[in-house]
């Protein structure tokens, strides 16, 4: 069964949106679309590249994305912030394939017209979009192997 | 028994080595299915379980599966 | 008695700074100074001007900044935000003079391992930059009117 | 008498039509010296009282004054 509809991202709409970039993330166009002149304040979460996690050397990091539903349940998301709190728009967008480590994963941009919202709603998005989407993260070691992180069992 | 299409992603896809399979089964739930995927592909037991979806859309663990679905099984997410 | 030592804005440290700028304010300049290979979380704060205040039509800002005080007061708030949350560095850069509408009037970054830290440390700066710098806002209305910002007492 | 340098800002500039000035009072401390002043100055009666340094150090509204110190007075803040 596919879903063709789901495999076009969903469009900007009048309150922000969810979109998935193999492009180097662009956070002049995200503020851009979240300007807002009854905003007092804007607050924007962005994903680093770390260069080491537990004790390994990490030269680059790979995201898969299962595109359909990740675009969907993001901008479900953003829905229920825009439900919880008082902002104004919130947008986020993440990034698939191969990354740099200077590069963000991911941007998180909310403004809303006091901040006490904007950083709530912020954090919200960015702790379920960690939790809830159907996105994975391989790295590749300096010594030439990979690994699919927080996948293991814990012993 | 029931046919589904079963769909795997990033580790569940090296453990299995495949992306997408035909499946028969009488499982009842995704919970059902992937106990008996795991023993066909016995790779998958040194991985988390995680969220599950089907036919696109987040589902539960126990949720009924009637037959003709496409399961999609997520290992740990690690978005951000 | 005359400080002219504490006139001139306090260098940018090993930990980040916190400075008052004339000039329209640099994200990217601030980003930059808290790029940092250990952080995986970077959250950046957005004071934007708003272009109404209790019903009325605002069409520029004035701050009025009284610099000694507000550095050395701005750099104890941000190595209090070193001391309090697990972040790696810390800086704020807020306007004096004139501002049009579009232009922040205060930025506020921190990066971190993680983002609670980030989070948690970016908002306990702003807050307190709010509460405690010796800055002042005066609203230019559409009236040709202007007000010193929360000031009178309350009735 | 003690003699003390005082310094206005913002509002509290507009209402006192200064920036400075050469203020000789018994005031022991801020609190005394602005109540003094605000009976000078009737229109800062309007403003709240925010905060207050001493010698370019932040103070508490009850610090001892002895005399010769700049007492900058601070009329709410609004960064931000």
């Amino acid at each position: 069964m596919t879903h063709p509809e789901l495999n076009t991202p969903t469009p900007p709409s009048s309150t922000g949106y969810f979109a998935i970039s193999s492009e180097s993330l662009n956070r002049k166009a995200l503020r851009a679309s979240l300007q807002d002149v009854s905003s007092g304040a804007f607050v924007l979460f962005e994903g680093w590249v770390r260069d080491h996690n537990e004790g390994r050397k990490v030269l680059q990091l790979e995201y898969e994305v299962y595109e359909p539903l990740a675009i969907t349940e993001g901008n479900l998301i953003l829905q229920e912030a825009r439900e919880r709190f008082a902002i104004s728009l919130a947008a986020a967008v993440h990034r698939q394939g191969l990354l740099k480590l200077t590069e963000p994963a991911v941007l998180v941009g909310v403004s809303a017209a006091h901040r006490g919202a904007a950083f709530d709603a912020c954090r919200y998005i960015i702790d379920d979009v960690k939790a809830r989407l159907p996105i994975w993260k391989r790295e590749h070691y300096a010594d030439g192997t990979t690994e699919w992180v927080n996948c293991k069992v814990k012993d | 028994m029931k046919q589904f299409t079963v769909k795997w992603f990033a580790a569940y896809r090296a453990a299995t080595g495949l992306a997408q399979e035909q499946v028969q089964s009488s499982a009842g739930s995704p919970s059902e299915l992937f106990a008996e995927m795991t023993k066909q592909h016995p790779d998958l037991g040194q991985y988390s379980r995680a969220l599950v979806a089907i036919n696109d859309q987040m589902a539960s663990w126990d949720a009924t599966l009637s037959g003709g679905e496409q399961v999609l099984f997520f290992p740990p997410v690690a978005g951000g």
